[in-house]
């Protein structure tokens, strides 16, 4: 089932990248960061069946990352929220120089 | 090669394609309450394919940190923000952007494909059926914590600062800015 | 580390004997510079800070400097309207008492034992080597071995006995002219220490110490010309000087490097040892010592670097007797004779040396006819008896040179000295009356015979002296370099090599021949001076009249022992003509171990005796000359048509030329310094350096970095976005890279 | 005396301490600023800094002094030496040592630095802790660079010595400080960075399989032996290629002719002791560079006629091109800063004339260039205090008002100018003729850069010090304090002891330059007499 798995794992990690780049939602940006993580996720553990028991730990660490990456980036986009009034980002370009 | 049963192999597929569905839902639905949603059902669908991958105790943190605790907190910030409604019309880029996305897409994958096909480690693949019998000699959760409490003591602990951390910044951060600016 | 001596010439007749005190000559005017300089730093007198005259009242107390004077007193006009009598006020110095004795007395000290010395020296009889004493290694490196090295041998110890001698008498005048300068330590430190580096430039026992002595009198040449700094036409004199005996520097330097890389030695022992084995007339020897010539030419004032000279009559008059008359300017003929044997070995050097000597003298001497500055007349002429020299050393006739070189330094002195005394008196007189005339014009003088008798008389000495009449110095040496070019032209070395082309004897006659003239255009120039000197009606005005008077005891003291040995100088190397007046050739004699061989190369072994009947002519046409020249100058000038100078009218035509130099001046501020200092500053500087390296390639590289990099932060727009799908696609690109591979 | 210092094992820790001291200090003043807290009660106590700058420097320079006596100038091997592990895994070590040539510019470091310090003791009013703790810590660095025995280290210490230059001019510089500073520090940078890239190649080259080694011989063992490396399809000697990176870097640092643009701004604008370092010192680094790497590793590239040429000629047009342009500059410093050109240009054309009497009148130019053009910043830096202008125009005739500074100026001048009896003369003396032997021509042109130094500067001082005084601000500028009195009176001892006995300094460079000239030409020069003479 190794194929089968990496080829969902491809196809979803696929639809979050395209995700990322059509939509303007912080928010659901965001969300697509999370469903990358996930189809990387099913390829760990794919593999974590064909190759020994690292790839869940590594799917374990993944999963606490995110937790705290949601935690922060939520965090983040409330405060851009309350200063900003949107989470559009075409209206949030604190990264220009 | 393994063989597996049909039934096995049939919720297989299943579960892979309802992923696959429900992301594409996601990505495609204006509001992001039910955008949310197609993503919690994807999380789910996941979770019943690590389970089927022999790894039942990620596939059950799978539905409680990320369908469960992870979408909520989502949920929750999409429904404080007050967002859902029309107002966020230019979410989606336009129709050439959205193309020039799908080709990207399909270039991607197409060279994940390439690549995952053109090299395949198989020496150091283990004997079918390992990881089942790891479940069964060491318990769904033991088969984890063996290695994650030996061998990956320090990385483990790391993440418990980590998380210390993001705990701490995301207070300091939703603070409000009020709070700050009377020091 | 002056006390380890490494005495090298043991087993020299000299060793033991005073001679080994040599080292003590420069110390000790060297010490009298240390005690005058540190005085010099007192100040004059204890000025408050708000007083005006901090810039003006020390500059106005100078004894001279005629138009200096004259332009000063405008200026003060302009700014210190009030200013006027307090322009002329005397600030002595403090302590110029003690710089009165420390000054003359140092170098009285060495004079006495220079004559020591010279009186060891004729005790030991016939010493053919040279006296050599190291010190200390000076330059070692690799296969250099450059010593702080003396050496003393008979041509070094006539220069010694000149320099410590002459100089004595300039130093005591110089107590009576400067006294009254808030200079005065200053001033004494710089003569000082002016003959220390004489000295050592006369005793270095090397080329490399000779050229401490060389750029040292150089240094206090400038120093001394600019003494008056606050004039702006006295410190671009002693600029001028410097930079000028630099461009000779320059060919002294060459030489000495042509010298090392051919004969692995700059030691004077070394070189002329080595220097015979070079080829005869080859183009090396003959470069080395072309570029040697060129050192001179700076330095003893030749055409054409001859320029500095009339300029640094800026200094105090003193000073030009002592630096631009009597030692320095005469170290151009030293270092030739010194180098004998190098330029024996040259003959076409040795042609174009003597070619340049007549043409400087000529020269000279047409431009000297229509000065009306004292002091510039005996500035082209001391260029003009310089070119005699040349003459005599070029021609191979290194006793004449030498020979000349010590009368001149006796009556040139003397007229230095003596128109010092006339300028101080003049300017005394006007000081009493507040005038701002020119102290130096001989337009202001005339008759000062019934006011200043013994300086006239001394004054005519010398005048007749350089004329050349009969039995006064100059006539015996000027004669003998006379002489000896015309014998040379039929049998020489020189007669033989060919010139430019020019058949070598045609040159030699050539060179008598602007000789003969250059004589007759001295004894007119002289002549002129004296008239309008002290002839004729006194035009100095009336009141100031009555102020005219003979300098002081300390002032006419030296003038009277040289007017003594400008009478009796030619008795040092009296001609086999006048063996009836004492002993014949003793210089000839003495110099000998030193030139003797070199002279002999030139006249190919054969000593120059000319027939009786050729010598008596050339004596009779060389006095019918001098004696001419006093004539036609008498009969043709009228000093009483002369008007003071305030009322003197333009000069036209070729005396205007004259007047102006030839023009050579401006023609070398159009030629050499505008364009250099132009290309600099247009060029070099605004073009080059900032316009093409600057701008272009710093600058233009900052912005080229600063043009990538806008369009770099144009990019960063700062929409996450963006930066997303630049992830993406950069991804792709990896990824594809891998897939293609 | 060498017994003396044999006793106390004086030469085994000699070097460490000369870079540690000044480091100790730079901490002893941070730490200082550090406990006073706000900037306030700094600049109340701004008097210590000064202090402990001066005294760490004195007493860094009488630590140094016992080099003069220990070093043995009959040899050409590095003496001193220490040798500690620092980063084992690249091959790195902390390899210290000397020999004549860098053991005459550490003494003239340890000899000028003091001297820096009192030359702004009042001029520096802002920030002192900062100030004196970043020369400190340059000195450091500077030191470092010609000790290092070891590539690594001497990189490190010459990227070192960049970082407080570049804040001594930026902050306590004139009005374009920043572009001044700018400019230096990158122009350097860019130079220095291709020599890293030879460093790391020689390095790992050297040490062949048992990893990189950086050490000073292992490198030059192997660099001559070279081999080839393709460049865009071009097949160049591997030694060219480095030999130009290392050149790169260090022409610029001379600075040599087309790259000596950032010098004039660097030097205006920075503050008298930050000129004086720079002119005195930092110049030296980058023919000390050549002497002591590029020619050394790269006998042949260097030797080779074309590079050999250019190098000559760039030289010359150096001295000619430095002094010409100096003679039109309306700003003294900027002078000052040209005829450093021209006088480090004489020095390019010592060092690849490649003679013992050009190398060693090199050294000596180095030596007077430091003392007489770090005198010349220091007067210029003291009559800026009391005028606040550079102008030469806006003096004239102070020679009546200023007695002593104008005895010192034509005195310093006239040594710069290289009259003889002034330590400017043996040097340039040697160093034509020297270069005579190998390149005549090219050595007669460079000797008419002497006619052009003795206008420039006699020029400009005729402006400043002679002439008419003709403007009311200079009728009352006060006299040369006793500090600054002091702080001339060693230089002008200097200048006159290296004019009239050179030859303890010659005698100390002679093997190392003898050494040098044989490694470079394969030639042993004509035999010396001199090693064996007395002191």
């Amino acid at each position: 089932m190794l194929a089968e798995a990496i080829f969902f794992s491809a196809v979803l990690f696929t639809i979050g990248v395209i995700g990322v780049l059509t939509r303007r939602n912080a928010i659901i940006i965001f969300m697509c960061v999370e469903l990358m993580l996930n189809a990387v996720n099913l390829s760990f553990v794919a593999f974590a069946r064909a190759y020994g028991v690292a790839g869940q730990i590594f799917v374990f660490f993944v999963m606490t990352v995110a937790a705290a990456e949601a935690a922060v980036g939520l965090a983040i986009i409330i405060a851009l929220f309350r200063h900003k009034q949107t989470v559009n980002l075409q209206n949030i370009n604190l990264l220009r120089g | 090669m393994e063989h597996y049963p049909l039934f096995y192999t049939f919720h297989f597929y299943l579960f892979g394609l309802v992923a696959v569905a429900s992301a594409i839902l996601f990505v495609t639905r204006r509001s992001p309450v039910s955008a949310a949603m197609w993503l919690v059902s994807t999380m789910f669908s996941l979770a019943a394919l690590y389970v089927m991958l022999d790894a039942p105790f990620i596939g059950v943190i799978q539905v409680l940190v990320y369908a469960g605790a992870i979408m909520v907190v989502f949920l929750f910030v999409i429904m404080l923000l007050n967002l859902g409604q029309a107002s966020e019309i230019a979410d989606v880029r336009s129709q050439g952007w959205r193309l020039a996305a799908g080709l990207v897409g399909l270039a991607l994958l197409a060279e994940i494909f390439a690549l995952t096909r053109s090299s395949s480690v198989s020496g150091l693949t283990l004997a079918p059926g390992t990881a089942a019998r790891a479940v069964n000699d060491a318990g769904a959760v033991g088969m984890v914590a063996g290695p994650l409490f030996t061998t990956y003591l320090l990385p483990f602990e790391i993440t418990s600062v980590l998380l210390l951390a993001a705990i701490v910044g995301s207070v300091m951060i939703g603070k409000q800015r009020r709070a700050a600016d009377a020091r | 580390m002056l006390l380890q001596h490494e005495v090298s010439a043991v087993g020299h007749p000299l060793a033991g004997t005073v001679a080994e005190w040599l080292w003590l000559l420069p110390l000790l005017p060297l010490l009298g510079f240390v005690i005058n300089g540190l005085l010099s730093l007192v100040p004059a007198t204890v000025l408050g800070p708000g007083d005006p005259d901090i810039a003006h009242g020390a500059e106005g107390a100078h004894g001279e400097a005629g138009h200096g004077v004259a332009v000063h007193a405008h200026d003060s006009a302009d700014d210190h309207g009030a200013h006027g009598d307090d322009h002329h006020r005397v600030v002595r110095h403090r302590f110029a008492w003690l710089t009165s004795i420390v000054g003359p007395a140092v170098l009285a000290v060495a004079f006495g034992l220079a004559v020591a010395i010279f009186l060891a020296m004729r005790g030991v009889g016939e010493m053919s080597a040279p006296f050599v004493q190291r010190y200390f290694s000076w330059m070692p490196a690799g296969s250099l071995r450059i010593d702080a090295a003396f050496q003393l041998d008979q041509l070094s110890m006539v220069m010694i006995l000149v320099i410590t001698g002459v100089g004595t008498l300039i130093h005591l005048f110089s107590v009576g002219y400067m006294q009254d300068d808030p200079g005065y330590p200053r001033y004494f430190a710089y003569l000082n220490l002016f003959v220390a580096f004489m000295l050592v430039l006369v005793l270095g026992a090397s080329y490399p110490v000779l050229f401490v002595g060389w750029e040292g009198v150089g240094l206090c040449s400038y120093l001394l010309i600019g003494f008056w700094f606050s004039e702006k036409a006295n410190a671009d004199a002693g600029k001028k000087a410097f930079i000028v005996n630099r461009i000779g520097d320059f060919g002294l330097l060459i030489a000495m490097f042509l010298l090392f890389a051919n004969l692995g030695a700059l030691d004077f022992v070394g070189v002329n040892e080595a220097a015979t084995r070079l080829t005869f007339g080859g183009p090396l020897v003959t470069a080395i010592c072309l570029f040697m010539f060129l050192g001179c030419t700076g330095k003893s004032a030749q055409i054409p670097l001859y320029i500095w000279l009339p300029d640094a009559m800026a200094g105090p008059t003193p000073v030009s007797a002592l630096i631009h008359a009597a030692t320095m300017v005469t170290a151009g003929v030293y270092l030739i004779a010194r180098s004998s044997v190098l330029f024996s070995m040259a003959p076409v050097a040795g042609l174009t040396v003597t070619v340049i000597g007549a043409l400087t003298a000529i020269f000279a001497a047409t431009i000297g006819l229509k000065q009306w500055d004292i002091k510039k007349v005996l500035a082209y002429s001391t260029v003009s008896q310089l070119g005699y020299m040349f003459i005599g050393v070029g021609s191979g006739a290194y006793v004449a040179g030498i020979f000349h070189l010590v009368t001149h330094a006796f009556f040139k002195a003397l007229l230095f000295l003596g128109s010092g005394s006339v300028i101080f008196a003049m300017h005394a007189a006007y000081h009493h009356t507040g005038s701002h005339e020119d102290a130096q014009d001989m337009r202001n003088m005339g008759g000062l015979s019934r006011y200043m008798r013994v300086t006239w008389v001394l004054m005519w000495i010398a005048t007749l002296a350089i004329a050349g009449v009969p039995f006064f110095a100059g006539f015996f040496s000027k004669d003998e370099i006379l002489g000896s070019v015309f014998l040379r032209a039929r049998e020489s070395t020189l007669a033989d090599a060919s010139w430019l082309g020019i058949p070598g004897s045609s040159v030699l006659y050539a060179a008598y021949a602007l000789g003969l003239a250059a004589a007759l255009l001295t004894a007119i120039y002289m002549t002129r001076m004296m008239l309008y000197t002290f002839h004729g009606p006194n035009r100095t005005g009336e009141k100031e009249r009555d102020h005219l008077g003979e300098a002081p005891w300390i002032m006419t003291g030296p003038l009277v022992v040289l007017g003594v040995l400008s009478l009796f100088g030619g008795w040092l190397n009296l001609p086999a003509l006048t063996s009836f007046l004492g002993p014949v050739g003793a210089l000839d004699r003495w110099l000998e171990p030193v030139v003797g061989e070199s002279a002999r190369r030139v006249t190919s072994g054969v000593a120059p005796e000319p027939a009786h009947n050729v010598e008596l002519a050339l004596v009779g046409s060389a006095v019918a000359i001098a004696l001419l020249g006093i004539i036609i100058a008498a009969v043709r000038l009228k000093p009483a048509r002369l008007v003071p100078k305030a009322q003197a009218p333009e000069e036209h035509g070729i005396e205007r030329v004259l007047a102006n130099k030839y023009y050579v001046d401006e023609a070398y501020d159009r030629v050499v310094v505008e364009p250099t200092v132009g290309i600099s500053r247009g060029v070099l500087w605004k073009g080059i350096d900032q316009g093409i390296i600057d701008s272009v390639f710093v600058n233009g590289s900052a912005r080229l970095a600063r043009g990538v990099a806008s369009l770099g932060s144009w990019i960063q727009s700062g929409q996450v976005g963006t930066y997303a799908w630049v992830l993406v696609i950069g991804v792709l690109a990896v990824l594809g890279a891998f897939t293609i591979r | 005396m060498r017994e003396l210092l044999d006793s106390i094992g004086y030469d085994s820790w000699v070097l460490l301490a000369l870079l540690v001291i000044p480091a100790l200090a730079a901490l002893g003043i941070w730490v200082h600023g550090a406990m006073l807290g706000d900037n306030e009660a700094r600049d109340r106590a701004s008097g210590t800094p000064r202090q402990i700058a001066l005294w760490a420097f004195i007493i860094e320079f009488v630590v140094s002094l016992g080099l003069w006596w220990s070093y043995d100038p009959s040899t050409a091997a590095m003496q001193a030496t220490l040798d500690l592990s620092w980063i084992p895994s690249w091959g790195v070590r902390f390899a210290l040592g000397i020999d004549g040539i860098s053991l005459m510019m550490v003494l003239l470091t340890t000899f000028l630095m003091p001297l820096a310090v009192l030359g702004s003791w009042t001029s520096i009013r802002l920030k002192r802790h900062s100030y004196y703790a970043l020369l400190l810590l340059l000195t450091t660095g500077m030191l470092g660079v010609f000790v290092a025995r070891d590539l690594f280290l001497f990189y490190v210490m010459w990227e070192m010595m960049l970082v407080p230059m570049y804040f001594i001019i930026g902050i306590w510089g004139g009005e374009r400080r920043i572009y001044a500073t700018m400019k230096f520090f990158i122009y350097t940078m860019v130079g220095s960075m291709l020599m890293l890239v030879a460093i790391v190649y020689l390095g790992i080259k050297a040490g062949g399989a048992a990893g990189p080694d950086f050490a000073y011989e292992s490198v030059r063992r192997m660099a001559g032996s070279g081999g080839a490396m393709t460049l865009f399809g071009a097949v160049v000697p591997a030694s060219l290629l480095m030999f130009l990176a290392f050149s790169l870097a260090f022409a610029i640092k001379v600075p040599m002719f087309p790259f000596h643009t950032w010098l004039p701004d660097a030097h205006v604008e920075a503050p008298t002791a930050g000129s004086v370092i720079l002119a005195g010192i930092m110049l030296k680094m980058g023919t000390y560079g050549f002497l002591r790497f590029a020619l050394p590793f790269f006998p042949d590239a260097a030797m080779h006629p074309a590079v050999r040429t250019t190098f000559l000629a760039l030289g010359t047009i150096g001295v000619l091109y430095g002094a010409l342009v100096a003679m039109v500059q309306p700003d003294f410093k900027k002078l000052v800063a040209y005829s450093s050109v021209s006088h480090l240009g004489f020095v390019m054309l010592g060092i690849f004339a490649l003679t013992t009497q050009s190398i060693q009148g090199a050294l000596m130019i180095m030596i007077n260039h430091g003392i007489s053009t770090g005198a010349l910043f220091l007067l210029i830096g003291m009559i800026y205090e009391r005028r606040h202008t550079r102008e030469i125009a806006a003096y004239g005739g102070i020679a009546r008002v200023v007695p002593l500074f104008a005895a010192l100026l034509t005195f310093v001048s006239l040594s710069s100018i290289g009259l003889p009896g002034t330590n400017g003369f043996v040097g340039e003396f040697l160093v034509l003729l020297g270069s005579f032997q190998t390149t005549p021509y090219l050595a007669t042109l460079a000797t008419l850069g002497v006619i052009f130094a003795a206008a420039y500067l006699l020029w400009a001082i005729q402006r400043i010090l002679f002439n008419r005084l003709h403007r009311v601000e200079n009728e009352h500028i006060p006299d040369l304090n006793a500090r600054e009195l002091a702080l001339m009176v060693p230089l002008v001892a200097v200048i006159l002891w290296l004019g009239i006995y050179p030859a303890p300094v010659l005698r100390r460079m002679e093997a190392s330059a003898e050494q040098l000239v044989t490694q470079v030409s394969g030639v042993a020069p004509a035999t010396s007499v001199a090693r064996a003479g007395n002191p």
